[in-house]
């Protein structure tokens, strides 16, 4: 354990700088978010809570997985000439050239520029996380890390492996927050590689990991006294307490089964607009999107954040939409969060940070719908038409996101 | 403020009772002393817990467009604003909410909060919001309190409302409020107008590029009504793309912007909703004005009338040359 | 995809600026082009053979041509390669003359580069191009013709003579229009009755032609080659398949009428025909006027009648028929100047009368038997003064337009009054301009003034006011400057033209459009004259603007003449750059509906009861401004989709 | 010719000020089938000399022009965008250009206001007859263009 003063702060994350990118918390009109920080840039731990979780930084909006080229090499012919045109393909491997020569069927002829995961990652430092920010890395860890033999996801790892998450405890919850609901709390160490608490004119910080070790190496940090740790399990344990349950953890998954067709699921969806806010303010959300951008010869395929309550998020080939109603949709993202993922991953997909309570513009409070359908009595189930969409197959449409959602299948379907 | 609160809930009451409606969407408590959201009456007892304080800046209109309403028929009771009549009034030009299965009670409004405005005074969290009279008290959770001037508190186009008065209801909850005669004004868009194209090209990059394209603007916005099949989200035609950068994201809200051309009477609920705080009333405000300066029209305000790009005069006094 | 470019040399129209080789070498990197050739004349017979044997051989399936403007050989090409099994909509031109080498003469690398990139635009449009299909549909051959007067009459007897069956809808109980109530015709004064009477009967005895006299247009569905009209048959209270027009019940019939043919100068029966020739000829009861719809006794013509046509219980009926085509040919109405011209006595004065009135007073077989008299006294007039622009060219009474008839048949009647009265009378014509522009038009006026002393005064009345029996009128003498005054017995005025009655309602219902006057809309002045913007309804007469009767036949034959190129056909090829909706993404907001010029938009229910938007095939004409309104872009306009305009932009930028 | 010889100097001059600031400006310019598109080429039959650097594209109508097709030509990098259709009361499809006299008129006015200059964007109205206009208004505006030269627009 060691001290860091505040007065030092800059000098540290300089120095970090100096190894890696760093980001942190800042205040740009008057809204807190992570950016790039640079020297002379002000940290803001005062407020609580970035208006976005640090996400963006690991699992970016939109990145490039690779480019291509179209190349149509044929002869410009004087009259006569019927000869077909000559086509090659050259696949060369990590953006070098060469690779070896495929023949393809005509005209097909195109050159894969493979954007190599590694090329795009950057290590970096995250530095005034809160712990539910940090807890939600290590949920989408499960996801993209192969867990359980699930997908592996080499552009994400890229990133995550050369991350370093510096956490800051929370001193004042807010009153939307609910970690300790969902097994986290405002000191929690879980993902952080280090864990800063506030004291009196600085900071005690606590190392969890090598990575975090390494970074408490730097000479600014004083060896910490007794009271300094007194003063900190002190403020941890005040947090501790601001901090509320809102809803019964045991019974949610067996409430949220127990309730799927329950005619609430329109009651509590219908102040909702569907526009995907909660989702992209997430820091456990993680379903994303693959599409292709092409002009002329010039392709890059993309991968983009996509969200349940988008319309064409189940949309199929045929036309069809499991979810074309708002409830169901609405539905999804407790289900998947409580139900689905816990399922697969064993883990709950939320870290209580509140800020869906917080940004949405009806401000639909996931502690209330989660206290209504994940209680212990079942609700009265609602018709198919008039209540959550619920027609024949809803179920398994919807049982079967947290499987297919892990590995954006789910949302590559019907483009 | 609150007798019109009381006969807003009397209103909904008669209605229900009467079996004239299915449901009555006013406004509501929220999370907490601060929050304000909307509320689906359907009972008695939910009735009681409908509001009217400046706190309501939800524009209930967009609870009457396309697939909100559930069930599709049922028939439902609404409180408007003047600006939100005036989205109402847009609609009901295009003939894109039934006129017969609703209940319009109009709120006469003496300007509503901009929460934002608060919010900025803090750096904690702002649990409370009181109005008394013209002083409004907010209060933090560890009992920080700061007194504001309520008129210094409002929304941008409340300062410059001219319609505080419903323009379509069945009943007016309470005595209207005087209306401010004359040309309308546009106190949001002088700093603006004064930039250069370059200085606007600045501002309009910074803001948009920390748009996250959650479609909060769209979809909090009543005029707008494609939903699922919004151009925004359409890769056939692709007129705007999957890269989520600046001159996309900017593509992306003149997608919104040009769609409500001549309908938009800038209500500023995009704005509100936009969890980034994006300042989106500037290029609808902007939008607005031009609309006036070209035609003397102005959106929303007589049902009769129709949308300014849906029209046209053979003698339109412009692109003669 | 497989493309192939063929870039043209034009000789050297274009490949004296741009180096068309070095167009072709550089167009075949493009994406999906497999070959790419330059020809000297690709339009000429070995050019179009080379890019046929191309699709043949390479097996191309998309074809870009650059060379002159598609103006030019869009269709050429089309032709070409349709004819080598390719869709013919599978073909792009690149418009590197016109807009390329001619204009940039100045510098050949540039002209050349510009000139590849118009190519790989079209490369890019016709990448997005799909195969297109004219649709078909079966056209009804039968023709509606709306209103009996002279230019219904004409379009009438062309279309029946032609072999087509032609259905004339005429409102009043008679054909014939305003032309049967005039005397004599200009420039030829010669008997209006003995020109048109003739034509009445043609049409009535036509095999081809059915007339329905007092009958009128009720609604109009359906699209060209198609409509479904419901026609409304007024009630005359008189069995027409009985009634044999003996007018024995108009001479017993006990209660007086206004006699409307006559213009208001005489008075006729309650159950009338209008005159003596009318077609079909057949009595009507005016119920307003007759004494047992009034006073619910009399019933005389019942016991008169021979027939025992007349039937009190009659009913309107509705009959729905079904048309290729419409022609509206609803003629005119005279202004209603008294309601105008309070100088001019607002019809108070007996002695001042409309120019149709006169029409009836000189004519033998009006009230008057020919014999022209003052109303006052029926005494023969002395001094008669002609008024002219009564309701035309007249701003201060909302008529800026030219009636275009009115200077002559003024010199018409100014002439007839000499011959009736004798040359001893005075007769004044105040005018504005004089109009003759018609063949021997001039001469005519001339005439009127030399032969006849016809006294032309230029300049218009100020005032009309009784003194001593006379009818002053009061002007001024534009080119004497001077003030006139003329005491005269008998003052006309040459009374102006205003479209029919009712005519905005017809044309709502047919849903074309009419000026701010009521005058129906042609489609093009120039290029489209008697076609509207609803495919399939044409104008003829005076319904489109005021016309005498030499033009209204003219244009109505020229009516004809349309009408049969279009029903030549059996099927109706249109065309297929129209737009189409994407039903499973249409919202509903009628947006489309609202915009179209054409009403080619219309509500569809489909099978899930949803109801969406559908483009009629037949009757979209392809503007695209649906496509443009059209909020989700549900509408694509086929070969101007909107992805396929972004292509060629982003073509266009790319560098 | 003496007017077109005018303008051929007026054209070279817009190019090469267009090429001074590195790369040539790039204008799309977009015409109504039946009007503009034909004026176009009666200039071209007329050889009547124009800058190089526009790019034409064909449409029906200028009704038929979403005006988020000129942000998405802005935005795809076009340095100035130039609609041209039939003149108001001449459309072939009688009604087109009404309505698109609303929507471009409101595009002109907030095309600055969206940090792009005035002079990149103009619409106007060129007949079948007209080739000298057509001649005089796209130098004109490629001109313009030319001396404000290439966009460096950062939010479109």
């Amino acid at each position: 354990m060691k001290f860091l003063k505040e007065s030092d702060l800059p000098a540290f994350l300089e120095h970090l700088s100096g190894e890696a990118a760093v980001v942190a918390p800042a205040k740009v009109d008057g809204m807190v978010r992570f950016l790039p920080w640079s020297p002379g840039t002000e940290v803001e731990l005062e407020a609580l809570l970035a208006r976005q979780s640090a996400k963006e930084f690991i699992f970016p909006q939109w990145e490039t997985f690779l480019k291509f080229r179209y190349l149509m090499v044929c002869d410009a012919k004087r009259p006569g000439t019927t000869e077909d045109a000559k086509m090659e393909l050259r696949l060369s491997e990590e953006g070098e050239g060469g690779g070896e020569v495929v023949a393809v069927p005509a005209p097909a002829a195109h050159e894969l520029l493979m954007v190599g995961a590694e090329q795009q990652a950057v290590s970096q430092v995250i530095f005034g996380l809160r712990p539910c920010d940090a807890r939600g890395f290590v949920q989408m860890d499960r996801v993209f890390g192969g867990y359980g033999g699930f997908y592996f996801d080499p552009y994400y790892h890229a990133r995550r492996s050369v991350a370093t998450l510096l956490v800051v405890s929370c001193h004042e919850p807010r009153s939307t927050c609910f970690c300790r609901g969902v097994g986290g709390g405002p000191a929690d160490a879980e993902g952080a590689d280090v864990l800063f608490t506030r004291v009196p004119e600085g900071f005690v910080a606590q190392a969890f990991s090598d990575k975090g070790a390494a970074v408490l190496q730097y000479p600014g940090f004083e060896e910490v006294s007794e009271p300094q740790v007194a003063a900190a399990e002190q403020s941890k344990a005040r947090a501790e307490e601001m901090v509320s349950v809102p809803f019964e953890l045991e019974s949610l998954r067996e409430g949220l089964r127990a309730n799927f067709e329950s005619a609430d699921w329109q009651e509590l969806s219908r102040r909702c607009i569907s526009c995907g806010t909660c989702t992209y303010v997430c820091p456990n959300c993680y379903c994303f999107n693959v599409t292709d951008e092409v002009v002329e010869t010039q392709g890059e395929r993309l991968r983009s954040w996509d969200n349940c309550f988008n319309p064409s998020y189940t949309l199929e080939a045929s036309g069809h939409n499991p979810r074309d109603a708002k409830p169901s949709r609405f539905r999804n993202r407790f289900n998947h969060k409580f139900w689905y993922y816990p399922e697969k991953y064993d883990s709950l997909l939320c870290s209580g940070c509140g800020r869906c309570i917080t940004y949405c513009p009806t401000r639909i409070d996931i502690r209330e719908v989660l206290s209504v359908m994940g209680g212990n009595e079942t609700r009265a189930a609602g018709q198919a038409a008039g209540g959550a969409g619920a027609a024949d197959g809803q179920v398994a449409a919807d049982a079967k996101v947290g499987g297919d959602a892990a590995d954006g299948e789910e949302s590559q379907h019907g483009r | 403020m609150s007798d019109r609160q009381a006969i807003i809930r009397e209103l909904a009451r008669e209605a229900l009772a009467e079996g004239r409606i299915d449901c009555f969407v006013g406004w509501g408590p929220g999370y907490d002393g601060s929050q304000v959201i909307p509320v689906f009456a359907k009972d008695a007892a939910e009735v009681e817990e409908l509001q009217w304080n400046p706190l309501c800046h939800h524009n209930l209109t967009m609870f009457l467009k396309r697939k909100m309403a559930e069930p599709a028929d049922a028939r439902i009771g609404v409180c408007v604003k003047g600006c939100d009549s005036r989205t109402l009034v847009a609609l009901l030009q295009e003939g894109l909410v039934d006129r017969e299965r609703l209940y319009i009670v109009g709120v006469p409004c003496d300007g509503v909060i901009d929460r934002r405005k608060i919010d900025r005074e803090f750096a904690a969290e702002v649990v409370e919001v009181g109005v008394n009279g013209d002083t409004v008290v907010a209060r933090t959770a560890a009992g920080a309190e700061k007194h504001f001037d309520r008129p210094a508190l409002l929304l941008d186009q409340c300062a410059a409302c001219r319609f505080p008065n419903p323009r379509v209801a069945d009943d007016i909850a309470g005595d209207t409020v005087p209306e401010p005669e004359g040309e309308p004004v546009w106190p949001a868009l002088e700093e603006f107008e004064s930039l250069s194209p370059a200085e606007k090209d600045g501002l309009l990059a910074a803001v948009f590029s920390s748009c996250i394209r959650c479609f909060a603007c769209i979809h909090a916005c009543p005029v707008c009504y494609c939903w699922d099949q919004c151009v925004n989200r359409s890769r056939t035609p692709a007129l705007v793309g999957q890269r989520v950068e600046t001159p996309e994201n900017l593509m992306f809200q003149l997608v919104h912007i040009f769609h409500v051309a001549g309908r938009c009477p800038s209500c500023g609920a995009c704005d509100r909703a936009c969890p980034v705080e994006i300042p989106l009333y500037l290029l609808h405000q902007k939008m607005n004005k031009e609309l006036y300066d070209m035609l003397g029209f102005e959106a929303g305000v007589n049902v009769d009338d129709r949308p300014a790009l849906q029209a046209f005069n053979l003698d339109d006094p412009f692109g003669q040359g | 995809m497989r493309i192939g470019v063929f870039i043209c040399h034009c000789g050297t129209n274009i490949a004296g600026t741009v180096d068309s080789r070095a167009v072709a070498e550089r167009a075949a990197e493009l994406k999906d082009v497999v070959h790419s050739e330059d020809l000297i004349y690709t339009c000429a017979e070995p050019g179009q053979a080379a890019i046929q044997r191309a699709i043949k051989e390479l097996g191309l399936t998309r074809v870009v041509v650059a060379a002159c403007s598609p103006h030019m050989h869009e269709v050429t090409f089309r032709r070409c390669v349709e004819d080598a099994g390719l869709n013919p909509w599978l073909f792009e031109m690149a418009n590197i003359r016109e807009h390329c080498s001619w204009i940039h003469a100045d510098d050949m690398q540039k002209a050349t580069d510009k000139a590849y990139e118009i190519v790989k635009m079209a490369v890019a449009k016709v990448r997005m191009a799909e195969p297109l299909f004219s649709e078909e549909v079966d056209v009804n051959k039968d023709v509606l013709v709306i209103g009996g007067g002279v230019a219904g009459i004409q379009t009438a007897l062309d279309l029946a003579d032609a072999g087509l069956r032609v259905t004339i809808v005429e409102r009043q109980s008679t054909i014939g229009g305003i032309m049967a109530q005039l005397d004599k015709t200009f420039p030829t004064i010669d008997c209006s009755a003995c020109i048109l009477t003739p034509r009445m009967v043609d049409a009535a005895h036509h095999e081809n032609i059915t007339i329905m006299a007092y009958s009128e247009i009720d609604r109009v569905a359906g699209y060209v080659g198609n409509f479904k009209v419901d026609i409304r048959r007024k009630a005359a209270m008189v069995d027409w398949t009985k009634c044999i027009g003996c007018e024995l019940c108009m001479q017993r019939c006990p209660s007086r009428a206004p006699d409307v043919f006559n213009s208001g100068l005489a008075e006729t029966k309650a159950i009338y025909i209008p005159f003596p020739q009318a077609v079909p000829k057949r009595a009507v009861i005016q119920t307003d006027y007759c004494r047992w719809f009034q006073q619910g006794k009399c019933r005389v013509c019942e016991r008169v009648c021979p027939a025992g046509a007349i039937d009190y219980e009659q009913k309107d009926e509705i009959v729905q028929r079904d048309f290729g085509a419409v022609v509206v040919a609803t003629g005119l109405d005279v202004f209603p100047w008294e309601d105008h011209y309070p100088q001019y006595g607002g019809g108070e004065i007996p002695d001042v009368i409309s120019g149709l009135q006169y029409e009836r007073m000189l004519n033998a077989s009006g009230p008057t038997g020919g014999h022209v008299h003052r109303l006052s006294n029926h005494e023969e007039p002395k001094t008669v003064v002609f008024i002219q622009c009564v309701g035309s060219r007249d701003e201060s009474v909302g008529r800026p337009y030219c009636s275009s008839v009115c200077c002559m048949y003024t010199a018409k009647q100014a002439i007839l009054t000499k011959s009736h009265c004798g040359m001893d009378t005075e007769v004044y014509v105040f005018y504005i301009d004089i109009r003759a522009t018609g063949k021997g038009y001039e001469e005519f006026v001339k005439r009127a003034q030399t032969e006849f002393g016809v006294k032309y005064v230029r300049g218009r009345v100020s005032k009309l006011y009784e003194e001593e029996g006379k009818v002053i009128v009061r002007g001024v003498d534009t080119l004497l400057g001077n003030q006139v005054e003329v005491p005269a017995d008998l003052v006309v005025m040459a009374s102006g033209i205003v479209c029919a009655e009712g005519a905005p309602s017809l044309a709502q219902s047919l849903n074309i459009s009419y000026d701010e006057f009521g005058f129906f809309k042609e489609s093009h002045p120039k290029l489209r004259p008697v076609e509207t913007n609803t495919a399939g309804v044409f104008l003829a007469g005076a319904c489109q603007s005021p016309k005498d009767i030499p033009t209204s036949v003219a244009q109505a034959s020229g009516t004809a003449a349309k009408v049969l190129v279009l029903l030549a056909k059996d099927k109706l090829k249109t065309s297929p750059q129209i737009a189409t909706v994407d039903q499973s993404r249409c919202v509903s907001c009628w947006k489309c509906i609202d915009v179209c010029p054409f009403s080619a938009p219309e509500k569809q229910e489909l099978r899930d009861g949803s109801v969406k938007s559908h483009v009629i095939e037949t009757v979209c004409q392809g503007c695209g401004i649906c496509v443009a309104t059209c909020p989700v872009n549900c509408i694509s306009l086929k070969g101007f989709t909107t992805d396929s305009l972004i292509d060629q932009i982003e073509e266009a930028l790319l560098t | 010719m003496v007017a077109s010889a005018q303008n051929k100097e007026a054209g070279s001059a817009a190019v090469s000020e267009g090429v001074v600031q590195g790369r040539p400006i790039k204008v799309v310019a977009i015409l109504c089938n039946w009007c503009s598109y034909a004026g176009a080429d009666g200039a071209g039959t007329a050889r009547l000399s124009q800058p190089h650097d526009f790019r034409i594209v064909r449409v029906p109508c200028t009704g038929r022009v979403d005006p988020l097709l000129v942000f998405k030509a802005f935005e795809k990098g076009a340095d100035g965008v130039l609609i041209s259709g039939c003149h108001p009361g001449d459309c072939h499809y009688s009604e087109g250009n009404y309505y698109a006299r609303r929507k471009f008129e409101l595009l002109r006015r907030m095309v600055p206001h969206l940090g792009i200059e005035p002079e990149r964007f103009h619409y106007t109205w060129v007949s079948a007859s007209e080739a000298a206009r057509w001649q005089e208004v796209v130098t004109t505006f490629v001109t313009g263009v030319a001396e404000l030269g290439p966009r460096e627009g950062r939010a479109l």
